[in-house]
């Protein structure tokens, strides 16, 4: 079997963070194919649930990303969601997943060159980690 | 007439080099204007850079190896160019690709130091002699502190002060240190200066292993320029030490009331700061409040101090090569000193120390006023 | 299975449509379009999909009182957990409470390669001990932590309560590094993959841990280990208790005694505990015997107990919340200062209850809700 | 529920999609995925032929849920909204899949480009199967405008509005409006008196019918949106009584205390009750409280003001009982425009401002020059003499990163200005120390050409320090300007007599509290941060709220009074089409699932949802107008009463769950 490739779930806030990806894209910054990106509106939005949906579903690493606390759109949506992040992350170490299987990023809408260095620095690291411990169905799509 | 055509490849050399930082030039000239040199003589830093960008450099030109690299350019610069780089860069073209002709008293330090890791060329064995009969232990595995007093201190007799000093203040505090003695090698910033990189590297190499092997964790330096290599380029071979300049230490030790100074100097005294620690570590206040908590001691600063302070001119292998008597940097600052009125002029730094000493001579009433580093002064009010 | 097995297994088909389900039952009685009887009656005449896509199929508390009452025996809470069944393999699971966290935990744990970081809570303040033949289950309890967060609850210190209970009994207890949930809530809302692959694990841990005895803190870990494991063919080969059992049982036993505390406490019985599994008593006589504890009955209690208003955080709605409100009233009615439970699910529902963060107060009864283990941990003393 | 029947596009976008993903295999791949019937590839579906490709389907093969795979929905999701609404499905019945920002642009492995377009397109085929038709609804602008700031641009977007008949408010800080501008002497490159031009205007400002000005006064706080912001307005106490005071300055005169005057830059004094300079509008009196001996004896001392003023504007009461008062406005939209500090030089100490006295800042410069200054209009050294030679460094605080990394634009002009000023009032020698000339304007170059005719001394160089240290006799009692001239590649110092920094502009220090009561985001330099740099330059991010003049950037007259008509014209555009778009994709409780518990109303910042009875039962409802859509308040609903229109639990979980499928 060739080499794992981790698969990544990104949870980017369509102000920053998913511009951020757009603009990497503009200016043809590459970076692995491993993350999927779901475009919410404000990293606020963010459930804990959609997390651990993720991690059921098999993704080896998720990351939630949003606006820097200066320029949030809706003024303060990045506290609100470090105060949700700090219980999830809490429930993922006692279920005994790697720290580095979940991230909290603040990537503003200029750091397309930054967003692309998250996404080759998480996929080295999962890497070195391995599989998630939760990827049980390993069968094509359906 | 000589028309000039730009030439690419020599511009990448010096990119190659390091030179990197001179793309940001936009040629305002302020490095020039904040230069020292222009105190003394032309020198045309702005011009040296912009040479560069278009590959025009003459590489036969001594201007190459005029830089002290006393960062006071970089200070101004509002494009950040990292000049003192640029110089390396240009300094390690000629020495690297031999496209010119390294000054001989630079090559002969180099060459020395390549051979016996001391600029003088004094015998390896040597290297500990300064410390005969003061029972200093070498330092092993477990010893809190390293002292690392560089090639002045060990060989040079007018810094060896410095180093006696610094021994019997730590004993005093019943600190406990050790010296790595023969195993001790020139540190090697300012050959890296004055551009030869292998040298340097060489040099990186077996200090890291030494420190490595015998377990070291926090290194006195009595040299500022030991000391800026140390955090800032050593890091980046993978030597990661803690690093303690002797004026930060002193001040430690008075402030823990480990060393008291019961003795009154009543001298006036002005202090001028290494380049190496000021504007190269901003460490501009800890020698000061040394000095001002030695009982009796009047502390005068000169016009130019801290940031703006002018450099003794022996950074960047200066030290090392002959600079024409009216060009001296040191000679026009410790006239200063002396139209101030001070009767000592303080120093931190084992090159700014050869350099006044020097220049006491070549000034008339040099003797009129005591060259002294900060240690040296402690331990007298101690 | 298919709803005909149902309609025989819970002996359905008996039921003449005499209404009592729906007149006694909790939910119906302010949820207007909920009626166990309509339900009964969809599935008596086949109409499975209006059964398996009637959202409020989901809504059934599953808290006996119907079944007690049912003059024909009809097994409804089972019929309900049956055709649950049936729905979830048509993609309903009603509407998730805590946007579905806990039954996502509950899947999540159920895979098999995972290693849970779920005891670092404990300190050792309690004593446990893995050579023990007493085994306490942990339960949920450190996930509520930080879900529950806002309605500042602490599950955990109901299992903290129970391991000081149990040692100053002179026992120290083992816990499962590995436990998992217990399945109960993924049973009972039709998701019987999930309770499998839990069940599976836990008794392969429990038999492999060889010990004599369960003690509980959670009246529903308890039921479904006592009856639903074995149902479902998962030895365990050893006795179960309610914590509340155990104790009562010293006090027969041994006269344990407990220090004075001055409180008047009403006392809510949990559907699992109470009409599950007939364990009424236990409770009360450990509360009578704490000398200064006053138990003042609520309205409805024992059998008439009135459920707190939600099973496995699903389906939580307006009518649950009616359903505590009238709970807490009857609570705050008896004039008690506390109103004690000993199931972490209920205290979980009248504490979010009572949770009032908008500027309009809502007419809400607030009263101090506590553990039995809590309570009788605060009486044996350290 | 109505059977779903989706439509999957795949856009070519020419070869920037198509080059690296297999735009037919993916089309092929989404026809295969369950609800799909139909899946289409195609060179440019944003073309109109691309769009039409979407109504035909919708109307032949009765499509109810629209995909398009193309470039970012940033970038086209309005453009295919209205495709699917002119073909009659409500637009929020599509999705948009990003597989060329997000994928053909970042990866070049066709194969793995194609497979991750598959996956993106999988998720949003599966997240529109769940999305709903949501209504757009609309909400009444309020015709009122805010304009915070009386500088020009404030000046100049008030009277466009209240010219086209609606109802400003103008708020200033200061006792009177005018701004940086009233400070100045002459402008660039007309030479024309700053006050002759602007006076004519600030006067239609305080009597024109439309314009309601609060001077000396300060926005405390907003609320609100787009069409209708509730703002709260302190009018800071003046300690007259305005409806007496006719502005005839005896009061000043009187008064026996003097400080130095912030309009004169300290080079002149005003009184403790002043009036800030002759053309003031409002033209009233204000008494600096903290100043003022009257005050702070609690009326034991002084007094001088209330016995001379013969209007009985001040009294004893106005004096000791006046306090702030707060006024409460109702306002459509807002217009920022609260300008520029001037960068502080005395922390670049080799320049020697505040060490050498005759070392100046522009705007002093521009007091000096000014006939009504504190000068009268000569341009003296400290000593009272004229110089004989002056010495204009360009770039102070500018183009430097280790202070301001930007250009402010205006320097070179205005150090050409002081220059003409200096030959005409002084006719000393003028060495203007620059790095560039930049001089873009209309008729820029050739007022630079003019100076060069008129004589002024141009050096390039970045002057390196100003030092009064002689190193020969003719420099004695001179300041030594020290640099290099980088053209003739030589060290010069060059003696002069006196100084003028041309400072940079900087962002006001308060920007931050600005920015955050009209959430407005700040870029690295400070300013205020436009919607979009070239294509919308005065809006910003907050819907109804527009920016003009220095607070969004060093900028020169021209400009600002450009940018504010522009402003104006985004406010009126507002109110003339009486109504904005509310954004549906919000909030929306399920009432028979809400505890009215309230924790959303607690966790929302913008006060939408609040808990209220409803028949009896007390429910969660959401105020739709100022519901941003944020998602906060579902995040912490416990039982799923709250959802986010567009952004469902349901639909976000079908994309997560159909990205992940694949491992």
């Amino acid at each position: 079997m060739d080499e794992f490739e981790p698969q990544i779930i990104a949870f980017t806030c369509n102000w920053c963070t998913y511009a951020a990806a757009d603009l990497a894209g503009t200016s043809r910054i590459h970076y692995p194919a491993n993350v999927r990106i779901v475009r919410v509106m404000c990293s606020s939005m963010v459930s804990p649930m959609y997390v651990l949906k993720a991690f059921e579903g098999g993704a080896d690493g998720v990351i939630v990303a949003g606006c820097n606390y200066a320029d949030c759109h809706y003024i303060d949506g990045p506290v609100k969601c470090d105060a949700m992040f700090s219980r999830l992350k809490r429930i993922v170490h006692m279920l005994g997943l790697e720290d580095e299987r979940l991230r909290r990023e603040l990537i503003s809408t200029s750091e397309g060159v930054i967003f692309a260095q998250v996404i080759r620095e998480m996929v080295e690291q999962l890497k070195k980690l391995g599989p998630s411990p939760f990827k049980t169905k390993m069968e094509a799509p359906v | 007439m000589e028309i000039l055509s730009p030439y690419k490849e020599a511009t990448d050399v010096i990119l190659e080099a390091g030179g990197e930082p001179l793309r940001l030039c936009y040629q305002c000239g302020i490095c020039t204007g904040s230069c020292p040199w222009n105190l003394v003589r032309s020198f045309i830093v702005r011009r040296i850079i912009h040479e560069a960008q278009l590959g025009a450099t003459d590489f036969e030109s001594e201007e190459l190896w005029l830089c002290a690299t006393c960062r006071a350019c970089v200070q101004s610069c509002p494009r950040g160019v990292e000049i003192i780089d640029v110089m390396r860069a240009l300094r390690k073209v000629v020495t690297e690709l031999g496209v010119a002709k390294v000054p001989d008293a630079l090559r002969l330090s180099v060459k020395n130091i390549s051979g016996t890791r001391n600029p003088m060329g004094e015998e390896q064995e040597k290297r500990a002699d300064w410390a005969k009969g003061l029972n200093v232990k070498p330092f092993t595995e477990g010893t809190e502190l390293l002292y690392f007093p560089g090639c002045y201190p060990s060989y040079e007799a007018r810094d060896k002060g410095i180093a006696l000093a610094t021994v019997s203040i730590l004993k005093k505090a019943g600190m406990d240190f050790g010296i790595l003695g023969v195993k001790e090698s020139c540190c090697g910033e300012l050959v890296r200066k004055s551009g030869n990189e292998a040298v340097f590297q060489s040099l990186v190499e077996s200090n890291i292993r030494v420190f490595t092997e015998t377990h070291v964790k926090r290194i006195l330096v009595s040299s500022p320029h030991c000391y800026n290599t140390f955090k800032n380029e050593y890091p980046d071979f993978g030597g990661n030490f803690e690093v303690i300049h002797s004026t930060q230490l002193l001040l430690e030790l008075i402030k823990e009331q480990k060393i008291e100074l019961t003795k009154e100097l009543n001298r006036r005294v002005v202090y001028s700061d290494p380049c190496y620690l000021g504007r190269h570590n901003g460490i501009y206040d800890e020698p000061r409040e040394v000095l001002k908590s030695i009982p009796g001691l009047e502390l005068i600063e000169m016009p130019d101090s801290r940031e703006e302070a002018v450099c003794c001119g022996g950074g960047g292998g200066r030290i090392w090569m002959e600079t024409k008597k009216g060009e001296r940097f040191s000679d026009l600052r410790l006239k200063q000193a002396i139209e101030l009125g001070a009767e000592v002029l303080a120093v931190a730094c084992p090159v700014c120390m050869c350099m006044y000493k020097d220049s006491q001579l070549s000034v008339d009433k040099g003797e009129a006023i005591e060259v002294k580093d900060i240690t040296e002064l402690v331990q007298e009010a101690m | 299975m298919n709803l005909d097995d149902i309609i025989q297994e819970t002996k359905t088909y008996y039921c003449f449509e005499c209404g009592k389900c729906t007149s006694i039952c909790p939910v119906a009685r302010y949820d207007p379009s909920f009626s166990p009887r309509a339900l009964i009656e969809d599935a008596l005449l086949g109409f499975e999909d209006e059964l398996v896509f009637n959202q409020k199929l989901f809504s059934c508390l599953t808290c006996y009182t119907c079944q007690q009452r049912c003059p024909c025996d009809v097994d409804f809470p089972m019929f309900i957990r049956k055709a649950r069944v049936i729905a979830q393999d048509n993609g309903q699971h009603g509407t998730y409470a805590h946007a579905g966290q806990l039954q996502s935990l509950a899947r999540l744990m159920a895979s098999p390669h995972i290693k849970q970081r779920r005891l670092e809570w404990l300190s050792d303040k309690y004593r446990i001990s893995d050579e023990s033949d007493i085994l306490f289950w942990v339960g949920c309890a450190p996930y509520f932590e930080p879900i529950f967060e806002d309605i500042e609850f602490r599950a955990l210190d109901i299992t903290e309560a129970s391991l000081r209970v149990l040692n100053s009994l002179g026992i120290e207890p083992k816990l499962l590094s590995d436990e998992k949930c217990c399945g109960h809530d993924a049973l009972w809302t039709g998701d019987v993959e999930t309770f499998r692959k839990l069940a599976e694990h836990n008794a392969t841990q429990i038999r492999e841990a060889g010990v004599k005895k369960i003690v509980f803190s959670c009246p529903e870990g308890y039921r479904t280990l006592k009856q639903d494991y074995p149902n479902y063919g998962f030895r365990l080969d050893c006795e179960l208790q309610h914590i509340s059992e155990f104790v009562a049982e010293r006090i027969e036993k041994d006269g344990l005694k407990f220090k004075e505390t001055r409180r008047k406490v009403t006392y809510q019985d949990p559907c699992r505990l109470g009409r599950h599994l007939g364990i009424y008593d236990a409770p009360r006589k450990v509360l009578g015997s704490i000398p200064g504890i006053e138990l003042v009955e609520m309205e409805h209690s024992r059998e008439d107990a009135i459920c707190c208003g939600t099973s496995a955080f699903t389906n939580c709605d307006t009518y649950s919340n009616m359903i505590r409100a009238e709970r807490l009233a009857e609570a705050k009615a008896t004039g008690a200062e506390t109103l004690i439970t000993c199931c972490p699910k209920c205290q979980t529902h009248f504490r979010c209850a009572m949770v009032d963060k908008g500027e309009a107060k809502r007419p809400i009864p607030q009263i101090e809700v506590m553990d039995l283990a809590s309570l009788v941990a605060s009486a044996v003393g350290d | 529920m109505e059977d779903v029947k989706i439509g999957v596009y795949i856009c070519h976008c020419g070869l920037n999609i198509a080059g690296t993903v297999d735009c037919s295999a993916v089309a092929k791949y989404a026809g295969s995925l369950p609800s799909v019937v139909v899946s289409r590839d195609y060179r440019y579906m944003c073309s109109d032929p691309g769009q039409d490709l979407i109504k035909n389907d919708i109307t032949r093969l009765g499509i109810n849920r629209v995909v398009v795979a193309s470039c970012s929905p940033r970038m086209h999701e309005l453009t295919f909204r209205n495709a699917c609404q002119e073909g009659g499905l409500n637009p929020y019945l599509y999705e948009q899949a990003n597989i060329r920002e997000q994928c053909s642009w970042v990866h070049d492995d066709k194969k793995v480009a194609t497979e991750k377009a598959k996956d993106i397109v999988r998720a949003a085929v599966k997240r529109v199967y769940f999305h709903e038709a949501l209504e757009v609804k609309e909400a009444p602008v309020n015709p009122n405008v805010l304009v915070v700031g009386g500088g020009i641009a404030g000046i100049q977007a008030a009277l466009d509005i209240a010219n086209g008949g609606k109802k400003v408010y103008l708020v200033e800080r200061e006792a009177s409006i005018g701004g940086h501008m009233i400070q100045f002497d002459r402008t660039f490159p007309t030479l024309d008196c700053s006050e002759c031009i602007l006076t004519p205007k600030m006067a239609d400002v305080g009597h024109h019918p439309f314009i309601e000005l609060l001077a000396y006064s300060e926005v405390e706080e907003v609320s609100g949106s787009i069409g209708q912001f509730k703002v709260k307005v302190n009018k800071k106490a003046r300690h007259i009584d305005e409806s007496k005071c006719v502005g005839c300055g005896v009061c000043e005169q009187k008064c026996p205390w003097k400080v130095p005057s912030e309009f004169e830059m300290g080079l002149g004094k005003r009184g403790v009750i002043y009036i800030p300079f002759a053309q003031a509008i409002p033209n009233l009196a204000t008494v600096d409280a903290e100043h003022c001996v009257y005050i702070q004896s609690d009326g034991k001392k002084c007094g001088a003001c209330i016995k001379f003023c013969e209007a009985e504007a001040v009294t004893p009461e106005t004096l000791l009982n006046q306090s702030d008062q707060i006024v409460e406005l109702e306002v459509g939209s807002i217009i920022v425009t609260t300008g520029y500090d001037q960068f502080d030089p005395s922390v670049i100490s080799q320049y020697g401002y505040g060490k050498y006295d005759n070392v100046l800042t522009g705007l002093q410069f521009e007091r000096m020059t000014c006939a009504a200054g504190p000068t009268g209009g000569k341009i003296v050294l400290n000593s009272g003499k004229e110089p004989e030679s002056v010495a204009i460094v360009h770039c102070v605080g500018s183009r430097d990163q280790n202070y301001h990394e930007y250009c402010s634009r205006v320097c070179c002009m205005y150090g050409l200005k002081y220059a003409h000023l200096i030959k005409e009032l002084a006719n000393a020698e003028v060495y203007e120390f620059y790095i560039d000339m930049r001089c873009f304007g209309e008729g820029y170059e050739e007022f630079y050409k003019r100076l060069s005719e008129e004589g002024v001394n141009f050096i390039r160089g970045k002057v390196a320090k100003v030092t009064d240290r002689a190193i020969s006799d003719e420099e004695k009692g001179k300041l030594m300007v020290v640099t290099e001239d980088t053209l003739l590649g030589k060290m010069i110092r060059v003696p002069v007599d006196m100084v003028i920094l041309c400072a940079a502009l900087e962002a006001r220090s308060d920007a931050d509290k600005v920015a955050s009561l009209f959430t407005l985001n700040r870029r690295a330099d400070g300013f205020f941060l436009e919607r979009h740099v070239k294509l919308d330059p005065v809006a910003t991010p907050t819907d109804g709220v527009f920016i003009a003049g220095c607070c969004e950037g060093p900028k020169d007259i021209p400009d600002t009074v450009a940018q504010a008509s522009a402003a104006a014209a985004k406010a009126l555009s507002l109110i003339s089409k009486g109504t904005i778009t509310l954004e549906s994709a919000i909030a929306n409780v399920d009432e028979t699932k809400c505890l009215g518990c309230g924790r959303c109303e607690e966790i929302c910042t913008f006060h939408a949802p609040k808990v209220v009875s409803k028949n009896g039962v007390m429910v969660s409802s959401i105020n739709e107008t100022l519901c941003k859509g944020c998602g906060a308040c579902a995040v912490v609903c416990p039982t799923g009463a709250m959802s986010i229109r567009h952004f469902t639990q349901e639909e976000i979980a079908a994309q997560v769950g159909a990205l992940t499928e694949l491992s």
